[in-house]
């Protein structure tokens, strides 16, 4: 029984899609902000990815009352509506997915430069510039803008070897027995592929699979995100490169900014962008980003199943990166730089 | 005499029982949180589910004539990116958004003439139109959002009013979306059309053989699902001033659920368009109560589902009550 | 001989049944006797129906005890009727349309080996079942292809394969031609003699009179009386079916019109073809005629009227409606003329069974009719209706009712009631009277009779030989789809003998 | 007697026009990239496609009783989970895999015993349950995905087996699906409870008063339906090697369009069960073929759209055509 303590804050925390192992990765660091920072945190989604769904929810966040919200942005549909929340007073940080417009501060990777970084890993391990044969890329959900600008980036690497083919960007599907059935499709047509490269969560996976079919097997693969799944894939060697979001500062930065701005009462009705940064990870090397404590894969492995651990290696990073977000702060046109 | 009496005796609407589902779940999040029963958080409410409000309106025609549209989503889709690039391309607001009505209309003609050319049930047909629609979107979009930003359209009255810049006491979609339902309650019960809907759906041979042009009114129907869905579209633009390659990509659920929680049969032959409307308002409190109560996204659907089984139950309750007393 | 309640196979006692506001059965009392052929009469809506769906298990009543075949009649279920011995031929049919005709001969009952379907042993019980009431089907085709008289035989078939200790047939000769209709009798009259009784359900006297020995009138849920046949005759049964309401006879008609007027005539069809049932029939009906068609089952006598009307596709031949060409043939050219035909199988093609009996009155005259207004008010169809129920005397609480909840003849006024509304220049009437009780039946051919004397033209298609004489100027006869000739003025010998020629 | 030798004259199956359709396909695109009829990439591609296809066969079932399942996606999920963190937990993989299967069965029973008490279609107490199962299953895995990770686990012969590390030259996956084809077409046609089922959805009311359990036929279906669903769950857990929270959540279209491409009618009294796996390689053969020709991404969802009107087309001519002739 709190007496004249001031009122505890409320933070409202929205996403894209709930069920989604990644997302869940952010969801979990946001609960560990709300924690540390003691603000109540009120976690909500759509089950299915899709803008309008998720404004809405935005909106009814808004009107029962929080102090601030997070939220991702998939949709330019949303801009209108989460402008109009933060003119009436309720501020918001975007993660993950950015609105181009929204009034609010976003964090997250820079997409086009993340594909860049897969694309030249990829190409560094097919022979470099002078590689020659043909490259697949699988896009699961066309018109996504993060895949587009991923997709974006990974073509611009690519494209630097003359002697690659692009195969594609091909439609891989969402669904993991679909998207494991495509990858084998494109594999079986293009068999002496020196690599796939996927954009979206499923895929690595789908690929070492596809891969581990084929005895033999010497295209390289590589893709996004650190799920377990994908993990297994890079431990087991059929596939080589993933690529991970840092969901840890996805999650936790968010909620910190918001509490730090509303506790210091300094407007955060502008845009500007977080550099979450992206890790890289091969079954040799993992390379975390703002020059964190060196990891092995195993310990990456650990990590991604203990919020113990993962908190306990992000300390230093919460200690600066994250409490010195205001210097860190980017103009947004550095996210697609 | 006893039969004239019975006849005159007081009857409750068949909606009944939905709406009182729809208050039950109101007035429990209500004494809950007080806040979720302010007015203008109801209002706010209703707008937000108004287009698919709008959707289940319509498709009750299609369900009441025995059949379904997959592909109203994607008709929604299309027509905005329709609209949204003729503004972009500095074609009048006015008529660009006639465009994507129309585009919507056009769209709706192709689904019911394949069904009829190819004889086959509209939930086929539109298991491949609705793909085909969505292509043309992506295509046309370039895989992207559809964002018409020029000052000068946003100045246009139609997206002040939608975007809610114009203040009036009700929202102005849900006044627009309230008078359609109006018009579709009133073609499906009182107008030739409506009635020769209902027909088809009861007993198709039937209807055929008594000289129906069974055909031209599935067409006209799946039409009229295209206009409302290419008006959802534009509604859409308006309100939210941008359309995305997603759009609409989970309205499908939502808006048959709207349809049959408010208590029109997949059968055909009948059909309510105002439960549907309540139908769409029982889907809206469920989301929104689900944040204002606080229930974390974990735990969010179990209780969505757990609601929807509640709501349908309260309903059935109420009907069978009713038929016993009357 | 034992005492007498031991040959008591059905023993009611104040047995009721409502539905809503309708007393269907109001404290019945009967006692019939086992080894007998017990015919029960009564019009449209009497009870009947609901008597002998209660019998078998299919409905619960309200209030009353019954005993049937020395048991009491306690659990009102299909199961336990089915396992005391009693069988029924339901009057609406209660097929399965999309499965075969074998699949419907054993429904629920089928054998097996181990736990796969039997579908040989089976058939060696229905053929010989089949070749009894004459029906040469291939087991294997869907049901719902079928004529509606193939697939009344199959109703009978499935319920004889029962074998049953009690048989009951609610109109099963309804949809049945003369000789079907024979067959069935003859073998309906074997039945005591090998130990099965049966109650036997029909509007056509006629029949009654020729197989049972006991027949039971009801009159709004009650009994009227009950007497062996040899007591009866068919003056008396009318009467106590009609009760003090007075039936005029089926007047013959006497060849009053001159079909061969140099009037024009309201239809010329020459040389018509469906490329499959009919396949070269040449006639014409004048203004104020009544023509009739008769032809065996098969002989395309029914698609005769369904490819008129539009139903079917005609493949060659001219129609002439008042003696304007038709392009296409179509029901909706058709109703626009209009031509009204009032089908058969009311069931499938003729009502919209979970509506109003208010909706289906104005499903032609609203929805199908060129003359059809933009709106159309629910009280305005509802007067429509209420003046249509009155005309044709349907039994119904009110208009707002559920059609389905008529009993089958009203529901048959129903259909006849809203193709008569649209008030057509040329009615085909395909066998309209099945399941009409006698006085509608009279009131019907009256109407038709007043519609003829309008300048209007009648085709007219039944099962009951008797009716075609009765009503008609003249005879077309039908027979493997081309109409060989046309007679006037024949009894119903001759035109048997025409027919089977 | 013209009847009589009719019914002695040959008669294609009616799953014919269907698998014209499918030739058809496999044909275009084989003739466009030869590698793809190459006898093992067809295998695969039907291995991949299998558990939607045992799907499709089951709720062929449902849809020849006139109902339909919306929530057998998730009860898929469900199931795996359980029987992932069974294995996690410890216990035995084989009485894992069955507890599973059991939860499949279990969760359809609920759906089917509560369409059974609420007297409601089967679409709508799935809407809710969908939600419910799919809300459970991210409780339990903490919206996480399930890995039985344990090596001794993974060398289990199951997950061995389907895994593919086990050389057959047919994938195991697929014999097992083959076979299950035949259990349900047998069971569907040959048994009483497949009569049942049909005659259900033939004529409700018909069935009724010939002494069908009626309700319990549903329950029966429904469950049958869960366990299918069960099985599919451990399939996929053990060809995948894990369980994610969005398995199952896109399955539910693909499925039920294979069983009606297969030729299954939505209005209940027929269905054919080889017509659905049909069904469901075709589904496979658009999927995989268009990225097989190389189709852009952007491209892809059009061509998909038109190649699904295309094929029910050919279908729909195929059967046409053979009436006439018949
Ligand atoms: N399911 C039902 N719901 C409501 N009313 C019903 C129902 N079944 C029968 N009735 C009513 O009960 C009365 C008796 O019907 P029943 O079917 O027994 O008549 P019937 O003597 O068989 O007539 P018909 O000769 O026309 O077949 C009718 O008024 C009918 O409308
Ligand atoms: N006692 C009788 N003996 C012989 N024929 C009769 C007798 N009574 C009637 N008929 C005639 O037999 C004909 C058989 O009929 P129906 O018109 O039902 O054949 P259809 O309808 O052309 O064929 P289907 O029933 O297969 O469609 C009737 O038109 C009827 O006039
Ligand atoms: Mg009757
Ligand atoms: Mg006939």
């Amino acid at each position: 029984p709190a007496q004249a303590a001031p009122k505890k804050l409320t933070i409202g925390f929205v996403v894209h899609v709930i069920g989604n192992p990644f997302i869940n990765q952010i969801i979990e660091a946001a609960k560990m902000a709300a924690k540390d920072l003691n603000v109540t945190i009120k976690v909500t989604g759509p089950a299915g990815a899709e803008g309008d769904a998720q404004l809405t929810a935005v909106q009814n966040m808004a009107a029962s009352g929080v102090d601030g919200i997070a939220t991702s942005v998939p949709a330019a549909s949303m801009v209108n509506g989460l402008n109009a929340i933060i003119k009436a007073g309720t501020p918001i940080v975007q993660f993950n997915g950015l609105g181009v417009g929204v009034n609010a501060p976003y964090v997250g990777e820079k997409s086009v430069e993340s594909g860049r970084l897969l694309g030249k890993m990829v190409l560094d391990k097919i022979g470099g510039k002078s590689a020659k044969g043909d490259v697949i890329v699988g896009n699961c959900y066309p018109g996504f803008p993060v895949l587009e600008n991923r997709q974006k980036g990974v073509l611009e690497s690519l494209k630097k070897a003359p002697g690659v083919k692009i195969v594609g960007p091909s439609d891989v599907k969402v669904d993991s027995a679909a998207n494991f059935a495509a990858w084998q499709g494109l594999l079986a047509a293009n068999p002496k592929a020196l690599a796939m490269v996927g954009l979206c969560a499923p895929d690595v996976e789908s690929i070492g699979k596809v891969n581990a079919a084929v005895p033999g097997s010497k295209t390289i693969g590589g893709g996004y995100d650190l799920t377990t799944g994908n993990l297994a894939a890079l431990a087991n060697g059929t596939a080589h490169i993933s690529l991970g979001q840092t969901p840890f500062l996805q999650g936790y930065l968010p909620v910190y900014v918001l509490v730090d701005s509303i506790r210091s009462k300094t407007k955060i009705n502008f845009s500007g962008f977080l550099n979450s940064g992206t890790e890289i990870v091969t079954p040799t090397s993992v390379i975390e980003p703002f020059k964190s404590a060196p990891l092995t894969f195993k310990q990456l492995q650990a990590m991604s199943a203990s919020n113990k651990l993962t908190r306990a290696y992000y300390d230093k990073l919460v200690k600066t990166y994250v409490k010195d977000w205001r210097k860190n702060l980017a103009p947004i046109a550095e996210e697609s730089a | 005499m006893s039969k004239k009496t019975k006849s005159k005796r007081f009857k409750f609407p068949e909606e009944t029982s939905v709406i009182f589902a729809l208050i039950l779940l109101v007035g429990i999040v209500g004494s809950m949180r007080p806040t979720f029963l302010k007015p203008e958080n109801l209002l706010n409410l209703a707008a937000s589910y108004s287009i698919s409000a709008l959707l289940a309106g319509c498709i009750v025609y299609l369900l009441s004539m025995g059949e379904i549209d997959l592909s109203f989503g994607w008709i929604l889709n299309l027509s905005a990116v329709v609209a949204g690039l003729a503004m972009i391309a500095g074609i009048p607001v006015w008529i660009s958004i006639l465009l994507g009505i129309v585009a919507g209309g056009i769209m709706g003609a192709i689904n019911g003439a394949l069904a009829v050319v190819m004889r086959l049930p509209l939930i086929i047909v539109t298991l491949g139109t609705a793909s085909i629609f969505q292509g043309i979107s992506l295509i046309s979009n370039k895989s992207g959002s559809v964002v018409p930003t020029d000052e000068k359209l946003r100045a246009n009255i139609f997206f002040r009013a939608l975007g809610g810049e114009i203040d009036t006491p009700i929202p102005f979609i849900l006044i627009f979306v309230v008078f359609s339902f109006f018009v579709l309650h009133f073609t499906l019960h009182k107008t030739r059309f409506g009635y020769r809907v209902l027909a088809i759906g009861s007993n198709p041979e039937a209807a055929r053989l008594a000289g129906i042009p069974t055909k031209r009114i599935k067409i006209l129907a799946c039409t009229l699902m295209g206009v409302v869905s290419g008006i959802g579209g534009v509604l859409f633009l308006g309100f939210r001033g941008a359309v995305d390659p997603s759009t609409g990509a989970n309205l499908l659920l939502p808006v048959v659920a709207a349809a049959i929680i408010g208590g029109t049969p997949l059968s055909g032959g009948a059909g309510t368009v105002w439960g549907s409307l309540v139908g769409a308002l029982i889907v809206g409190v469920i989301g929104v109560g689900i944040v204002f109560l606080g229930i974390d996204a974990v735990w969010s659907t179990l209780v969505t589902g757990l609601v929807i089984i509640f709501a349908i139950g309260v309903d059935q309750i109420v009907r069978v009550r009713k038929n016993r007393i009357s | 001989m034992n005492s007498q309640t031991t040959h008591k196979v059905i023993s009611v006692r104040g047995l009721a049944k409502r539905y809503g506001g309708v007393k269907a059965l109001n404290g019945l009392d009967l006692d019939l006797d086992a080894n007998k052929v017990h015919a029960i009469v009564g019009e449209n809506g009497a009870g009947k129906s609901t008597f002998m769906k209660i019998l078998s298990g299919g409905v619960t009543p309200d209030d009353g005890s019954i005993e049937v075949l020395g048991e009491k009649f306690s659990s009102f279920s299909v199961q336990s009727a089915s396992k005391l011995g009693i069988g029924i031929m339901y009057q609406e049919l209660r097929l399965f349309q999309h499965r075969d005709v074998l699949t419907n001969l054993f429904p629920d009952r089928e054998m097996r080996i181990g736990p796969f379907i039997a579908r040989k042993k089976m058939a060696e019980i229905a053929i010989p079942v089949l070749k009894s009431i004459g029906l040469d089907v291939d087991l294997n085709q869907i049901v719902g292809e079928l004529a509606l008289s193939d697939q009344q035989l199959i109703e009978l078939a499935r319920v004889l394969i029962e074998k049953p200790r009690l048989l009951i047939l609610d109109e099963p000769t309804s949809a049945l031609n003369g000789r079907e209709s024979e067959r069935l009798l003859d073998l309906v009259r074997l039945l005591p003699k090998q130990g099965t009784t049966v109650l036997y359900v029909s509007h056509r006297l006629d029949e009654v009179f020729a197989v049972s020995q006991h027949i039971t009138v009801l009159r709004n849920g009650s009994l009227v009386f009950s007497k062996p046949t040899s007591e009866l005759d068919i003056p008396t049964v009318i009467a106590g079916i009609v009760g003090e309401k007075s039936v005029e006879s089926i007047a013959k008609k006497t060849g009053s019109v001159d079909s061969n007027s140099k009037a024009e005539k309201v239809l010329e069809v020459k040389n018509l073809s469906n490329g499959r049932q009919v396949v070269d029939v040449s006639l014409n009906v004048a203004p104020g005629e009544i023509v009739g068609v008769a032809g065996l089952i098969g002989s395309g006598a029914d698609e005769l009227l369904e490819t008129l009307f539009g139903a079917r596709q005609k493949i060659s031949g001219s129609v002439k409606f008042k003696g304007v060409k038709m392009q296409t043939l179509s029901p909706q050219n058709s109703v626009r003329d209009g031509v009204a035909l009032i089908p058969a199988d009311r069931k499938r093609v003729g009502l919209m069974m979970d509506r109003t009996v208010s909706d289906n009155l104005s499903q032609v005259s609203a929805g199908g009719y060129k003359r059809g207004t933009f709106f159309v008010s629910k009280s305005g169809i509802a007067i429509t209706a209420e003046r249509l129920v009155k005309k044709f005397a349907i039994k119904t609480e009110n208009v707002q009712v559920r059609v389905g909840n008529l009993s089958g003849g009203n529901q048959q006024k129903v259909v006849i009631g809203k193709w008569l509304e649209i008030a057509p220049g040329l009615v085909l009437l395909d066998d309209p009277t099945r399941g009409v009780d006698i006085g509608a039946k009279v009131e019907l051919f009256r109407l038709v009779r007043e519609i003829a004397a309008e300048g209007k033209g009648i085709l007219f298609r039944s099962t009951e030989i008797s009716e075609l004489t009765s009503l008609c100027d003249r005879i077309v006869v039908v027979k493997d789809g081309v109409s060989t000739r046309e007679v006037s003025g024949v009894d119903d010998a001759e035109l048997i003998k025409l027919i089977n020629e």
